[in-house]
């Protein structure tokens, strides 16, 4: 099991209602632990899945996590 | 706001656009491309009352100044740069403004298509609509039908 | 300065850029493309000082505006206009402007380049160089080694 | 014959010497007329040839020309 802080931007922050969150998790990759959250917050289940990242670098969602890291997910961009 | 050359930035504060054009002017150059996104009073059919734009600054900033470079590197251009709001926008306020100035007209045309596009693609920046109904949306979040599972939240 | 959707003109002052984004704010537009020509410091290797146009403003003026109109038929703009300066300008300034929006930026962007293109080719208006070593030049005027004659003076 | 303006622009009229002049000619058409023009004025010789308008309406350079019209020669334009 790692331990690591997972934090929630704009949508995904407003389902699941929290800014960040320490986690406990076996999960391997980004798309594991996304998983995992969303079974945490159903509410997430309604919104499309975009884009990760791993202490403020973008990562896809084959990218492994570790003890102590940071993971940022971000909801569909919509700047402009 | 200060602004340079190869500058990317998110403001709090309604942009400045002296400030802005005076960091791109240069003697050098006879074309200058200027884009502005616009907060427009309706999408997807419903009535749009304000806006509410959330950036992740300490990725934005670096992410948007990355465009930036890769433009000035792409392009015979000699000055580029932009400026996105965050916070609340009213209708008809400029959320985001990219500038380009070069020798000649069809690298400045470019050049400033490609910024914008690249922000709109690459940069945490998330858009919330405020009806004028009071109900709220953020922007190409929901999972609609028809949408592949690999794009899907969870 | 009055400048209205669908306007072109030919400005003996400088370009009042405020009054000209004025008239083409509108609520309906999420996009906004500017196009600007710049008086620059060089041109073919040779040091430029200012620069001195010349309109035929009873024909410039109709051919700028059906120019503008042409854009606003065949693009999904909303709005568009320009203003193009004669007289002595120095460098630096806007010799022109051109303004677009519309409700998506594709649109913008490629009527904004249109406009200024056609403007270039079709409209009557001259441009004399005057250098840093006092000579002037008329540009693009001069017949030059293998240019065709139907294309030639005379 | 026929009587009629000729206005010449920018670097025609810096070559020419004259803003506008009246001619009387036997030329039939735009290009005739310019190259008659061309005779007058030898300087003409070392420019482009590049739009002609009559009464204040583009032609080409097979328009015919009548009696009374104002014909203006342009140089290439260079706006922007």
């Amino acid at each position: 099991m790692k331990r690591l802080t997972v934090k929630w931007f704009a949508a995904y922050r407003d389902a699941t209602g929290v800014t960040e969150e320490s986690v406990e998790t076996a999960a391997a990759t980004t798309a594991d632990l996304f998983a995992e959250m969303t079974e945490r917050h159903p509410a997430l289940g309604g919104y499309r899945r975009a884009l990760v990242a791993i202490n403020n670098e973008m990562k896809d969602w084959a990218a492994g996590i570790g003890d102590g890291d940071e993971v940022l997910f971000f909801p569909p961009v919509a700047g402009g | 706001m200060q602004v340079q050359n190869g500058d990317f930035s998110i403001s709090e504060r309604p942009i400045d656009m002296a400030a802005f054009r005076a960091a791109l002017q240069d003697e050098q150059c006879g074309a200058f491309v200027l884009f502005e996104g616009w907060v427009r009073n309706h999408n997807d059919g419903r009535e749009v009352g304000r806006l509410e734009y959330e950036a992740y600054i300490p990725m934005a900033e670096p992410l948007g100044r990355e465009i930036v470079a890769e433009a000035l590197q792409r392009f015979d251009i000699s000055r580029a740069a932009a400026v996105h709001r965050q916070g609340n926008l009213g209708l008809g306020e400029p959320a985001v403004v990219v500038g380009v100035a070069s020798s000649h007209r069809d690298a400045a045309f470019r050049a400033c298509r490609y910024i914008i596009d690249e922000i709109k693609h690459r940069v945490p920046i998330w858009k919330k609509e405020h009806y004028a109904d009071g109900s709220t949306e953020w922007v190409d979040c929901r999972l609609t039908p028809g949408v592949k599972a690999e794009e899907t939240a969870g």
